[in-house]
């Protein structure tokens, strides 16, 4: 044949089905080091579409700090840090817990992979949980931007759009928790069932990943928009 | 060695059920879905854009009125830019191409390349329903407060449409690079691959990367408009020239999405039909993946007169002249390599002739509009429209027809006639350039876009333009219904009728749905045709 | 540390080596090291760019001084002027603050008025006490005013538009 | 199956270096360090980041590609917030005597003045 | 009807064959390169043009001394452009020392001009020619682009902040205006002309003349100050028809009459709660501050002029239409 090219019996061709291969196995992938492979980049590359999904948002967001650091002040001050400061630990906590449970479905130990994912879910509701109290407390004190708002002081308009943004973080990174969760209780349903062993455990290492991504989300997210300015508050 | 037909089970008929088709995870079927809503969104924005040209055949607003003017036009740019250029090569030929010309069986995540259509689908549906409820008057570009607070038409419907589309590109884009990364046949390393590939590589790190920010920046349009949350919102102190920084963030680089791979289709077809390896092929590969990453860097240009510093401005018009350097490249390299080449005159060819001539000038006059003194003038005139439809349409677009007719016999396993298509080919670049030609003159004149009733002075030229729409109008319709037409009455189309190096062409027409019988391994580089006698086929 | 390794992978870079003969992908994969390189050269060219157009951009403003010194050496600089008063009024809310802060102060605050002739305001509700106490009130003559539907009351509005007089 | 497993100690070893930042992180804030609280405030979150990033993600032990992969994203988004601050940064900068005639020049709508400067001071000693 | 087809706008400006120059180059330059790649490969495709398919291409792979080259030409030839376009770009946005101050307001879809002493108009403007001219502008509410083709210059209108353009006329006569950036339904109404006058026409106009009478002015003022949205010609709006008013006598709601002359419509636009007239509501806002002395003064020429409500509708509101309205192309 023309341009160098051979071809050579295949062992994982068209022809020949009857060989045993791991289930997990899909079948336009001819090893399952490969599927791995493949997953993995393609769950690095979603991760990197998710950071400049959040881009835009920062983008704004630190262009008005630039802008208006008064109003940025005046509005971090309106969050309340306890429940900042407790749901940054829980979702460091659910990221340990969540590193566990990986490293038990890598070394096989079905029941604490199943533990450890419960436990990362738990931890992950009630964070959910505590953004609902801070949003509930927020509406009660009309600070959602819109027709209801009502802030006091000269800087209203400019606190008006730093809680713009930060409903907007907070309530984009919320929707990806919630997201983050069924796909754990999904992992968690097939861990219990056993379907993962150390020869393939792709699906948690993946929603491990994505996982850790949302806890770095927060990370960020803590800093800019709870901590900008508590020195004030002292004085 | 004749082809004989014999009844052999391909990808087309493996399964005839509706079922097989919509299910289907076969990276060829899905191709062909998106070939469907593809075309039925071009033949939407064609009317809109017949509709436009017909207005604008006199300076009165006669034919319709400002407001379904302004919508026709928004909805011909929405459709055109979001519903057949980005998706248009990469999604179908693209979808179809890159596993069979890498030697894989599918795409990396098959079943995330049929949510990627049907995620496609979804937008298009909420877009369409927004045509049907009036539609939207924004502007394909949405520019804030008209958008958030003063516009009354569907930017809600259209913005969600949006947003959804972004994901069905951003999930192709995954796909694709997932696939040249990890699963290439033996023996094919980045070097022996296809420059088709290479361009579907680049684009698809555009897509990652851009996409998502459109994604949120019409999300936070959406939340401004129906929530009333203050984002871009002088009245509070926002900046509307945020909006369009975010929005040009996305959308420049976008404007490569759709412009890589036709140049990706030109490559394949130059080195084909010339016989011989293209030009400085690492050149060609990396001025690729330059313009990609380079294309991130100049999106303010938009932004000349809008507000940004004359400092920034400065910068962006430097990168703005940098990114056209790789351009020139790949040009000077597919003229050089039509040098000494065996130049077979076969309609895929001829669309590249058109191709390069009218990309050239596109491109040469986005240099116009990056100096910055003629910006001040140039910028939201005809100027503009003239540029992109020359580097749109007459680029992109006839890249896109290139690669459908080049590929044509090995999706669907027929030829079509190529004095048919040789005609057809003419009768769209004589009346493009009709169509646009004129536009560069009136935009120089002053006439501004977006305009539904103009200043008399500018009748003629509008006239020109109108006359030359309704030739390339003539010109798609006789390419739809060849085409279609050699589907059932085709000739049968060897596994290589073109005699063209590339995998693809290893493998029957139309394809088994495992593309490979056995899985190739690739020895040579990707275009060694090879002095010799060649067998008739 | 200990490490415990699953079967057959050395490093992480293993499955990017050599095609083994055999093998049904190709497993080399692209050079990191030259896309890291032309990143971070990427890097410095955008930050020289910067730097070198901001050289160019002096250099232009210079030129822009010289021609003005030269042809106006009298002239100082004017500058971008404001349109004249009245302006858009674009922040109606923060200008609403400020005045009503000032009229706050005014109204409920001790304060000198003028201090040269010894002029001072004190908080409203003192001096309506005061003028209570003082019988100040018996020596108001009626009402010659501007004539005032019964009922109304002036706002702070500056058009003199008048609303009903009830708790605001 | 490849992987690089880690043992219990560095999980929980990162686990309490983070929970040490987090609480450096808080106490900062509430030191008033003027424009320096910005970019500490950045640096520290970039430091869990990483630690996340390295042993929670073990991109530590992954291949360079995945490296290229998770530095690359933070490359572009460095450059959607480096381009576009280039502008604002530069929006005052003084082009000729005679005034910038460019769109947008000069601002209307900004925020009212610092507190300090306020009307409350308009309470001399009685 | 058409003369021909223009294919050049008129040099109007002191900038603006500064900026034909360089399109000129750019022309040449983009010419060049267009008819090399087409010249080169029409010659290719005809001179090895293969007719049966069968042959094959010399295998030229490329060559590093020509790849260099087509790089660092074109990519020098841009930073010549570049530099060029950059020099013409700061002489557009470099306005000089002394300028005529004008400023102007956009808003959906008319454009106000408004010259330092006070005389304003609506979608044309009037200059002098040979001095330099400076617009402020902004936008009421979206965003709009004033632009002057025959002066090359254009800047968008943002609403919260100001953006000037400046020019020096060299031409005499009537150029066009543009809206240049799209604002909703009437985008392509919101044009009107730049009106280029010898300095001395320009001082004529100025104090007043510009061949409006007193009237015509009082009747521009009428409709920009917003006064023709309450005081409709039939009464029914919320403020009561003008027509035939002057002179007559007038029911105030406290009982008492009055009669309308000069003073008390002075005093309507001024201080309109001092006094109100019966059955209407106290709604006019006083425009103290937003019309001059001459400008009021036009206003009582023009409600003078009103002829009772019987004949408004032809008469009053569509007749004499100064160019605000022609100009306007609106429904
Ligand atoms: C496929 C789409 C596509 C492509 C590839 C390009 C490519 C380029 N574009 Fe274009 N552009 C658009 C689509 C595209 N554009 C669209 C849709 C808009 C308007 C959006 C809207 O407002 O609605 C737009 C608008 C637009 C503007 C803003 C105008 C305005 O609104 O005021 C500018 C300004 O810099 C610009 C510049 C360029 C440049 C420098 C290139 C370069 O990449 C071109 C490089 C190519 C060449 C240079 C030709 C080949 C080279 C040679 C033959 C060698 C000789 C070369 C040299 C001497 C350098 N484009
Ligand atoms: C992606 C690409 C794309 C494509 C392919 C086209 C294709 C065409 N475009 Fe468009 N266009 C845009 C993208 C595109 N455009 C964008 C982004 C805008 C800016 C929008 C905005 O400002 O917001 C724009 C704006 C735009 C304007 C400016 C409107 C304005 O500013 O007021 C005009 C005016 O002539 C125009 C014309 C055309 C024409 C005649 C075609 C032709 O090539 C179309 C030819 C196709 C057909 C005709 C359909 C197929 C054939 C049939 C259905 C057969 C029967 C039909 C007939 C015989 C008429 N387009
Ligand atoms: C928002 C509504 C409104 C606008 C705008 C308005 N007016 Fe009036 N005008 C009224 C009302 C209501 C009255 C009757 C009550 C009163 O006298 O205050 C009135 C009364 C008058 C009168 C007295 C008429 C009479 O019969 O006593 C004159 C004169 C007048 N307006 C002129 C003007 C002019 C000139 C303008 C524009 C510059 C203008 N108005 C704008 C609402 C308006
Ligand atoms: Cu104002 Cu378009
Ligand atoms: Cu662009």
């Amino acid at each position: 044949m023309p341009n160098g090219v051979a071809v050579h019996a295949d062992p994982h061709g068209v022809a020949d089905h009857a060989h045993a291969h791991h289930p997990a196995l899909q079948h336009h992938f001819q090893t399952l080091e490969q599927q791995h492979e493949a997953s993995t980049l393609g769950m690095w590359i979603f991760l990197v579409t998710e950071v400049m999904f959040f881009g835009g948002l920062l983008m704004a967001y630190l262009l008005y700090r630039v802008w208006y650091p008064t109003a940025w002040s005046e509005g971090s001050l309106e969050l309340d840090i306890y429940l900042g400061g407790f749901n940054t630990v829980v979702l460091i906590g659910s990221s340990l817990t969540m590193a566990f449970g990986v490293r038990a479905a890598q070394t096989g130990e079905q029941k604490a992979t199943v533990r450890w994912l419960l436990l990362t879910i738990a931890l992950g509701l009630t964070f959910l949980v505590v953004k609902g109290f801070e949003y509930h407390h927020k509406y009660e004190l009309n600070h959602i931007p819109g027709p209801n708002f009502h802030f006091e002081g000269p800087f209203a308009s400019q606190v008006e759009i730093f809680l713009s943004l930060y409903f907007g973080l907070t309530g984009l990174h919320a929707l990806h928790m919630i997201i983050g969760c069924v796909m754990m209780g999904v992992i968690t349903w097939m861990a219990h069932k056993g379907r993962f062993s150390p020869e393939w455990y792709t699906p948690v290492e993946l929603a491990g990943l994505y996982w850790h991504f949302v806890d770095i989300v927060w990370i960020f997210l803590f800093p800019l928009l709870y901590l900008v300015d508590r020195a004030h508050q002292l004085s | 060695m004749t082809t004989t037909i014999l009844p052999r089970v391909n990808y087309l008929n493996v399964r005839h059920s509706v079922g097989s088709w919509l299910f289907t995870k076969d990276h060829k079927r899905i191709a062909l879905l998106y070939l469907g809503v593809v075309t039925v969104a071009f033949f939407l924005g064609g009317i809109f854009a017949a509709g436009v040209r017909i207005e604008l055949t006199t300076p009165e607003g006669d034919f319709v009125s400002a407001d379904t003017y302004n919508r026709l036009f928004t909805m011909h740019g929405i459709a055109m830019v979001f519903f057949v250029l980005i998706p248009a090569v990469p999604a179908i030929l693209g979808n179809f191409v890159l596993p069979l010309a890498i030697g894989a069986k599918d795409v990396a995540f098959p079943k995330i390349n049929l949510l990627s259509w049907y995620v496609f689908v979804i937008g298009f549906l909420f877009t369409l329903a927004a045509m049907m409820f009036g539609g939207v008057d924004t502007g394909w570009t949405f520019y804030t407060p008209y958008s958030t607070s003063a516009s009354n038409s569907n930017v809600m419907l259209t913005g969600i449409g949006v947003f959804i589309t972004g994901f069905s590109s951003i999930l192709t884009g995954l796909n694709f690079m997932v696939t040249i990364h990890r699963m290439r046949a033996p023996g094919m390393t980045w070097f022996r691959m296809p420059l088709f590939v290479w361009a579907l590589y680049a684009t698809s790190l555009v897509q990652i990367l851009a996409t998502p920010v459109i994604a949120i920046t019409v999300g936070m349009l959406a939340l401004e408009r129906a929530l009333g949350f203050g984002i871009f919102d002088p009245r509070l102190g926002g900046d509307p020239v945020l909006f369009q920084h975010l929005f040009w963030f996305y959308s420049h680089p976008a404007v490569y999405i759709m412009i890589l791979p036709p140049m990706g289709v030109i490559s394949e077809v130059i080195a084909c039909f010339s016989r011989k390896p293209v030009f400085g092929y690492s050149f060609v590969a990396f001025s690729s993946l330059a313009i990609a990453v380079f294309g991130f860097l100049v999106w303010a240009h938009h932004l000349f007169v809008a507000g940004i510093s004359p400092y920034s401005a400065m910068v962006f018009s430097f990168l703005s002249f940098a990114v056209a350097v790789p351009s020139a490249v790949k040009t000077f390299n597919w003229t050089a390599t039509l040098y000494k080449g065996a130049i077979w005159w076969q309609a895929p060819m001829i669309w590249v002739f058109g191709f390069l001539g009218l990309f050239l000038v596109g491109g040469l006059t986005g240099l116009f509009l990056a100096s910055l003194g003629l910006d001040v003038h140039l910028h939201d005139t005809y100027f503009v429209v003239a540029h992109f439809h020359y580097i749109m349409v007459g680029g992109a677009i006839m890249g896109y027809f290139a690669g459908l007719h080049y590929w044509w016999p090995k999706i669907t396993g027929k030829m079509y006639s190529n004095s048919a298509a040789t005609l057809a080919a003419l009768l769209v670049f004589v009346g493009f350039n009709l169509t646009f030609f004129p536009q560069f003159i009136l935009g120089y004149l002053g006439m501004p876009r977006r305009y539904h009733v103009y200043a008399d002075e500018f009748q003629v030229l509008n006239v020109m333009s109108s006359a030359g729409a309704s030739l390339l109008g003539i010109g798609y319709a006789l390419i739809g219904s060849y085409l279609v037409y050699s589907i059932f009455r085709g000739k049968a189309a060897g596994a290589n009728p073109w005699r063209a190096t590339g995998l693809e062409w290893q493998t029957e027409s139309p394809p088994i749905p495992e593309n490979f019988v056995e899985t190739p391994i690739v020895t040579e580089g990707a275009y060694e045709y090879v002095k010799r006698e060649t067998k008739v086929a | 540390m200990d490490h415990h390794h699953a079967a057959g992978h050395a490093s992480a870079e293993d499955e990017y080596l050599e095609t083994p003969p055999g093998s049904t992908y190709e497993r080399t994969d692209a050079t990191v090291g030259i896309i890291v390189k032309f990143l971070f050269w990427l890097a410095v060219s955008a930050v020289a760019v910067h730097l070198g157009l901001a050289v160019i951009y002096g250099l232009l403003i210079d030129q822009a001084m010289e021609r003005g010194e030269q042809r106006y050496p009298l002239a100082a600089a004017q500058g971008d002027r404001l349109p004249p008063a009245p302006r858009l009024q674009q922040k109606p809310r923060n200008e609403l603050y400020d005045f009503r802060q000032g009229e706050r102060t005014l109204l409920e605050g001790y304060g000198w008025m003028n201090r040269n002739e010894g002029v001072v305001h004190i908080p409203i509700e003192e001096a309506m006490r005061l003028t209570v106490e003082r019988g100040a009130l018996s020596s108001r003559a009626g009402d010659a005013g501007q004539a005032q539907t019964p009922g109304m009351m002036p706002t702070d509005s500056s058009s003199g538009r008048v609303v009903e007089r009830r708790r605001q | 199956m490849a992987g690089h497993i880690s043992p219990k100690s560095t999980y929980y070893a990162i686990f309490g270096s983070l929970m040490v930042l987090t609480a450096v992180t808080v106490g900062v804030a509430f030191i008033n360090l003027g424009v320096l609280n910005f970019p500490v405030a950045l640096t520290i979150a970039v430091l869990k980041a990483t630690l996340v990033i390295l042993f929670f993600m073990h991109v530590k032990y992954s291949s360079r590609l995945t490296k290229l992969i998770c530095g690359g994203a933070f490359f572009f988004l460095i450059l959607l917030f480096g381009l576009t601050m280039t502008d604002y940064l530069s929006r005052g900068w003084f082009v000729s005597p005679g005034g910038t005639a460019a769109a947008g020049t000069q601002v209307t709508v900004g925020p009212p003045p610092e507190p300090a400067a306020a009307p409350a001071e308009a309470r001399p000693e009685p | 009807m058409l003369s021909g087809i223009p294919l050049f706008p008129e040099q109007a400006s002191t900038i603006a064959p500064q900026v034909d120059n360089l399109y000129f180059f750019i022309t040449a330059v983009t010419a060049f390169f267009a008819l090399l790649v087409v010249v080169f490969v029409t010659v290719f495709a005809i001179k090895y043009r293969d007719r049966t398919g069968e042959k094959v291409g010399e295998p030229i792979h490329g060559s590093i001394p020509l790849e260099i080259g087509w790089s660092i030409i074109p990519f020098l030839i841009s930073m010549v452009i570049f530099a060029w376009a950059t020099v013409v770009f700061f002489q557009i946005v470099r306005a000089p020392d002394q300028t005529l101050e004008i400023y102007s307001t956009g808003k959906r879809w008319m454009w106000r001009f408004q010259h330092i002493d006070g005389q304003s108009e609506i979608n044309e403007l009037h200059v002098p020619l040979g001095r330099p001219v400076k617009v402020t502008f902004t936008s009421e509410d979206v965003l709009h682009s004033l632009y002057f083709p025959a002066f090359r210059v254009k800047a968008d209108a943002i609403p919260g902040r100001y953006s000037s353009v400046w020019f020096t006329p060299t031409k005499t006569g009537e150029f066009h205006l543009f809206c240049a950036e799209y604002c909703g339904t009437q985008h392509s109404g919101m044009i009107g002309k730049v009106v280029v006058m010898e300095p001395n026409d320009y001082q004529a106009w100025l104090s007043g003349g510009g061949g409006l009478t007193m009237a015509a002015r009082g009747e521009q003022l009428f409709q920009q100050l917003g006064c023709v949205s309450c005081h409709l010609p039939d009464g029914a709006g919320r403020g009561p028809s003008l027509g035939g008013k002057f002179g007559e006598q007038q029911l105030l709601g406290n009982g008492s009459t009055v009669t309308v002359d000069d003073a008390y419509v002075r005093e309507s636009i001024l201080t309109p709660q001092m006094k109100l007239a019966a059955g209407y509501q106290p709604l006019m806002p006083t425009f103290q501050g937003l019309v001059n002395e001459e400008g009021v003064m036009s206003l009582i020429e023009y409600i003078k002029s009103l002829p009772p409500s019987g004949q408004t509708a032809a008469a009053a509101q569509a007749g004499a239409a100064p160019a605000a309205i022609e100009q306007g192309g609106s429904k």
